[in-house]
């Protein structure tokens, strides 16, 4: 018989103001086998802790019982408790009488009953918890970095410094990502490529960093310390080590009348391109669907002009292995398609465009060479309307829920920076609510309004109605005037919602990392695991986690670094000891749970078993622990119940059931 | 049931959900024929003030032309809410939005039977 | 191929062009429009109230006898495809409704929205195809520019009528198109004419109808189309432009016009 | 049916450790409320849930028994919430036969990141099992041990 003892948390009032703790205590110890109970105010607090240490020697517990937060919360703290003072740490159990009790009922009596029934649930289950001991598994010091805007190259970079391995796979044809697209940057004015380049310049010429472009990341198998990552590298047609760059085939290119990805279709680009000036590698590549020499066999211009031979055209896809310790996702995000917005008439009026447009119309690289010009008659603007909120803060089907987070600060930009540039072009803006918060963030907006004069009005526009005479007739309203507004413009502007990159959703699923109704990625914690994904081994840096601008995604970037380093630095890590375990006596070697088993980690083997006195050589199935990551599969799948998890064996389940239908 | 209640009931409407971008009075054809603006709906039926709402002028200039329910990006639907304080209107006795007696002298040759059925839908019980 | 049919009051009398039109133009393309024997007036607007039951009974009853017959109930008039449409929607998905209705109506077998509606184009686009009116067009409206008025009705709300895109739709001008002529977009051709409202405020709606038929003759268009007789009258009441019919303007291209 | 007045279901949630645990620790911190009838229990994926365990449940009493897992294609283990959709697709094909009515089992995937939608689905299943009232057709079968 173990000997328990059940400790009751208050949580301060978290817990103690909806469930009796008291009660809860005296009902522990009726259970059989508690033999101390006892309450505290905060039990992981250092005298919560000492207390479990005192009563722990005092009453030689075998097993023991938390009744407190989550135990995602605090599980690893009251182990590491037991530990301490001599209890293997897989005989504590925690009773979530917080956010499953305390948190979410109201009434006393009944909150208690439940919190009362969940220890119980625990107890029973600490009655036949087996001592464990965690294994060990090597740690592959290297790193893999998906995705290289800015959040990547600096997530890459920090780590390289740090003196570990890390690769950057980008799918475009250069790093540098959405950061690389913007003409200036918030709440200063900086030139964006003018503190991105150095960047992408030195995680190229990095001795740590190994940048794979036009590549995706094809498939990912093990776990943290040890993942094993397929990468397609795209048939770029042009062969990188010969390539200088000269960019002679793209000039003599006949093919081009491809939209340019990177001026987000506003002009056209040859089927042989970098995407831009600074392009990291400075390498092009050959878009297979608008080559002329690809598709039809004729044509060969840029081969013939290539001085150093380094197009060729018979390159295909190919696929290489790595392996990885960690793997830090850093997709970032796209704008979102406005064809359900009709009423905006993007799309059916040239002059409506979305800001990142206006980033590539403002930009000296740009479609319009960085003159302020209408893309339908290249006149330049007079009146332009800023609309914000564009499929943010939505709950109808047409937009997303959440704020974007920097449309309100890239519209003062904007704004200040034509009214800079363009005394003679008035600017209004229709907000919701204009939101600021970040250092110098409202100043920076004042500016806009005061010394710029720009016209914010408060409220929506219903309909962009295009004029016969090309202009644009806007059907806005002023909620402080009370007003119905109609305001000609040559311009209109959307401040179009972000999500995240179409891409994330596959990416999530080959890392089992879990993501939200919105294609975020899910941090492990809100507030204190923010770059953490709940999967082990795999990190989060920039927009792919949540709206961010610059600064916060370069902060989170390196925060994404420091825990991969944190990972990177150790040779070992302490692997789950619940793993799934086979009874030699009961097993018929099957094979039933190696087809089930994700992992791969059931193998067999012919041992002598003495089955009650009958010794024979059977076929038995062995857990290799070091790859078997818990999840139960095959326990469910044996047919004669020889599989077991540790931790949550069938007998442990069965006793939690027991004591909640009691 | 208190009239606010009925305003819910009757529109299924909760204007809790309203974030006052003023999306609705933008597109509003009928915004300055109005005394209480689309906008606004809700903030009267939030405040209990559903006997100003009844009283306007507005519960007879809706169109129902659908677009402030058809652009709301909160799903809010103001246009309902406008309809119910009108319903609750017609179904007093006496607030009614037209007489059987104005009628004759508001047609002419062309008038559509379409029109005199809408207009005693909105007009009246 | 056949379809019940929902005229509607108007189509009765005022608007017996659309009427005719319609089922002639129908003949001719392959498809017969059975009117319903028993149908009743719909009422002209969706009575939006989530109590309102009994103004919703005539649309149930038009409903319920296409389901019996096993066919789609097609409607030419805008208000009606609406009203019809909604009270469908509400019979298929609302559980309060669906009884109350079905405890009014008695049927041997309650209705819970099983019927189809379909509005008229609808039947030209997805069941003849636009292709296949090209070919059948015999008089094609060459040279002609047309500007679509859609209106409120057909449209919205967009998550009901699933018509068209509420905001940027294209049925009419591909319509239009099928029949040789051009179609003329305009920004204005899904904002309301004021509907019922110009039986007391002329005025009123006098000035909506002027935004939208000033807008169309500014992008050159020579006329415009509609599906809705109140949309017509208002229309017309406030333009120099002429207002038709999309079943009349498809009659002429299909050569049956004058023999009428 | 001899629902008594003050009567409340007791009802079992398998929850995974990954996704559906960590919803209802959302719906907790968020202050989401559901019916203090619902006992959650951990396991590290809904693949862990052995049929038996919810025959268990139902023999011992329980009125109702949920299963939540992450939603499909975002299984922690990859697939394991296939195997157990699958597996309890055809427990719950049988159970009517066993005595126990279809709205007492459900299957729901609940990712970490609604716990809104953790305390509705828990809301709903609480209402349709008080409506079917006690489980006493597998009661008045039950072997007692």
């Amino acid at each position: 018989m173990r000997r328990i003892g059940v400790f009751v948390c208050h949580c301060g009032s978290n817990i103690a103001a909806t469930v009796d703790v008291k009660k809860v205590v005296e009902m522990a110890l009726q259970e059989q086998g508690v033999v101390h109970a006892e309450d505290y105010p905060y039990m992981c607090s250092e005298a919560g802790q000492v207390r479990i240490a005192e009563a722990i020697r005092e009453h030689q517990l075998t097993g023991m019982v938390v009744c407190s937060c989550s135990p995602r919360m605090h599980e690893a703290t009251f182990r590491k408790c037991a530990e301490r003072n001599g209890l293997n740490p897989y005989l504590v159990e925690i009773a979530n009488i917080r956010e499953h009790c305390s948190w979410i009922h109201k009434d006393m009596a009944e909150a208690t009953e439940k919190a009362v029934i969940l220890m119980r649930a625990a107890v029973a289950k600490v009655h036949l918890n087996a001592p464990l001991q965690a294994g060990e598994s090597a740690v592959t010091k290297r790193a893999l970095v998906i995705g290289g805007g800015i959040a990547g190259i600096q997530t890459a970079l920090d780590i390289a410094d740090a003196g570990y391995k890390v690769d950057i796979v980008e799918k475009e044809p250069s790093i540098g990502g959405r950061m690389s697209q913007l003409d200036k940057t918030f709440p200063t004015l900086d030139c964006s490529a003018c503190i991105l380049t150095p960047k992408m310049v030195e995680a190229a010429s990095h001795e740590n960093i190994t940048i794979h472009t036009w590549s995706e990341v094809e498939k990912v198998s093990g776990f943290v310390g040890n993942f094993t990552v397929d990468i397609r590298k795209k048939a770029r047609y042009v062969d990188m080590d010969k390539c200088t760059g000269c960019g002679v085939c793209q000039e003599k290119c006949p093919s081009k009348k491809s939209l340019n990805e990177f001026n987000r279709g506003l002009n056209t680009r040859s089927a042989i391109y970098t995407p831009f000036a600074q392009a990291i590698p400075n390498v092009p590549v050959i878009d297979a669907t608008a080559c002329i020499k690809l598709k039809t066999g004729k044509c060969g211009i840029c081969e013939k002009f290539c001085q150093v031979g380094a197009i060729n055209y018979a390159q295909t896809d190919e696929i290489i292995t790595e392996q990885y310790g960690a793997i830090v996702v850093a997709t970032g995000f796209d704008t979102i398609k406005l064809d359900k917005y009709g009423e905006y008439a993007y799309g059916h009026s040239k002059d409506v465009i979305t800001s990142l447009e206006l980033e590539r119309i403002m930009n000296a690289a740009g479609p319009t060479k960085g003159h302020l010009e209408r893309l339908s008659d290249g006149k330049a603007p007079k009146e332009i309307v800023f609309i914000q909120c564009v499929g943010s803060r939505c709950s109808d089907d047409r937009g997303k829920p959440y704020c974007s987070k920097i449309c309100c600060m890239y519209t003062a930009k904007h704004a200040m920076l034509i009214r800079d540039k363009y005394p003679d072009t008035n600017v209004t803006v229709f907000y919701i609510d204009v939101r600021t918060p970040g250092k110098n963030f409202d100043e920076f907006y004042r500016r806009a309004v005061e010394d710029y004069g720009v016209n914010y009005i408060k409220g929506q526009v219903g309909k962009v109605a295009p004029q016969p005479d090309g202009s644009l007739l806007v059907h806005g309203v002023d909620l402080l005037e009370n007003k119905q507004i109609l305001k000609k413009a040559d311009m209109v502007v959307l401040a179009t919602a972000i999500e995240p990159n179409a891409d994330v959703r596959k990416i999530a699923t080959m890392l089992t990392a879990s993501i939200d109704t919105n294609n975020f990625l899910t941090e492990a914690h809100p507030k204190l695991r923010p770059v953490e994904s709940p999967t082990a081994g795999v990190f989060l840096s920039g927009v792919c986690q949540g709206p961010k601008d610059i600064p916060e995604t370069v902060a989170q970037a390196g925060a994404a670094a420091v825990k991969v380093i944190g990972l990177l630095a150790k040779d070992k890590l302490k692997t789950n000891p619940c793993t799934a375990k086979a009874d030699e006596l009961r097993c018929n070697g099957c094979s039933q749970c190696a087809n089930v088993c994700p992992y791969g980690a059931i193998s067999y083997e012919t041992r002598l078993v003495n089955d009650h006195g009958i010794r024979e050589d059977r076929r038995i199935a062995v857990v290799n622990s070091a790859l078997c990551q818990g999840c139960g599969a095959c326990t469910v799948t044996c047919p004669s119940g020889a599989m077991d998890l540790q931790g949550f064996s069938n007998r442990q389940l069965i006793a939690e059931v027991d004591a909640i239908c009691r | 049931m208190n009239k606010v209640e009925e305003i819910k009931t009757i529109s299924g409407v909760n204007p809790l959900k309203c974030m006052k971008c003023g999306k609705c009075s933008a597109s509003c054809p009928s915004f300055n024929e109005m005394d209480i603006k689309p906008h606004q709906f809700v903030t009267y039926v939030i405040n209990d003030d559903v006997e100003a709402l009844a009283n306007s002028k507005s519960a007879w200039k809706c169109l129902s032309c659908f677009a402030c329910i058809e652009r709301c990006p909160r799903d809010v639907k103001p246009g309902k809410v406008i309809d119910a304080a009108r319903q609750i209107l017609i179904r007093q006795r006496g607030q009614e939005g037209l007489s059987a007696d104005e009628i004759p002298a508001l047609l002419d040759e062309e008038t559509p039977q379409q029109l005199l059925m809408s207009a005693f839908r909105k007009y009246r019980r | 191929m056949k379809y019940s049919y929902f005229p509607g009051c108007t189509l009765r009398n005022k608007a017996k062009d659309l009427d005719d039109y319609a089922r002639a133009c129908a003949e001719k393309l392959g498809f017969t429009l059975e009117e319903l024997t028993d149908w009743q007036c719909c009422g002209g607007v969706y009575p939006l109230g989530a109590d309102e039951i009994a103004s919703k009974l005539p649309s149930v009853r038009a409903l319920n006898g296409a389901k019996e017959k096993q066919q789609d109930l097609v409607a030419v008039c805008s208000a009606c495809y609406h009203v019809l449409k909604r009270v469908n929607d509400d019979m298929a998905n609302v559980a309060d409704i669906q009884t109350r209705a079905n405890n009014y109506m008695a049927l041997s077998e309650p209705y819970k929205g099983e019927a189809k509606v379909l509005h008229y184009l609808e039947v030209l686009r997805d069941k003849v195809g636009f292709d296949n009116l090209k070919k059948q067009v015999v008089n094609p409206l060459t040279g002609r520019k047309i500007g679509a008025y859609y209106g409120c009705l057909l449209l919205r709300p967009g998550s009901v009528m699933n018509f068209d895109d509420p905001e940027n739709p294209t049925i009419m001008e591909d319509f239009i198109r099928a029949l040789g002529a051009e179609p003329v977009v305009y920004p204005y051709r899904n904002e309301c004419c004021g509907g019922y409202i110009s039986i007391k405020e002329k005025e009123h709606s006098a000035a909506l109808c002027r935004r939208i038929t000033d807008s169309a003759a500014g992008f050159q268009a020579d006329c415009l189309v509609t599906a809705c007789p109140l949309c017509k009258y208002n229309l017309e009441n406030n333009s120099e432009l002429p207002i038709v019919y999309f079943t009349e303007l498809l009659a002429e291209a299909l050569g049956i016009k004058e023999v009428r | 049916m001899p629902v008594t007045e003050n009567w409340k279901p007791t009802i079992v949630a398998f929850c995974c450790n990954w996704c559906s645990y960590a919803g209802a620790d959302l719906a907790g911190s968020s202050r989401l409320a559901y019916p203090a009838d619902v006992k959650i229990i951990k396991v590290p994926c809904s693949c862990r849930v052995n049929p038996m365990f919810i025959l268990r449940a139902f023999e011992k009493g329980a009125d109702g028994v949920i299963l939540c897992g992450c939603h499909p294609g975002d299984c922690h283990y990859s697939t394991g919430n296939y195997y157990a959709r699958r597996r309890m697709t055809l427990l719950f094909s049988m159970l009517d036969y066993l005595g126990v009515e279809e709205g007492r089992t459900r299957v729901e995937w609940v990712s970490a990141a609604e716990g809104v939608k953790f305390s509705e689905t828990m809301n709903s299943f609480v209402e349709k099992v008080r409506a079917l009232g006690p489980n006493v057709r597998l009661g008045d079968l039950r072997c007692k041990n």
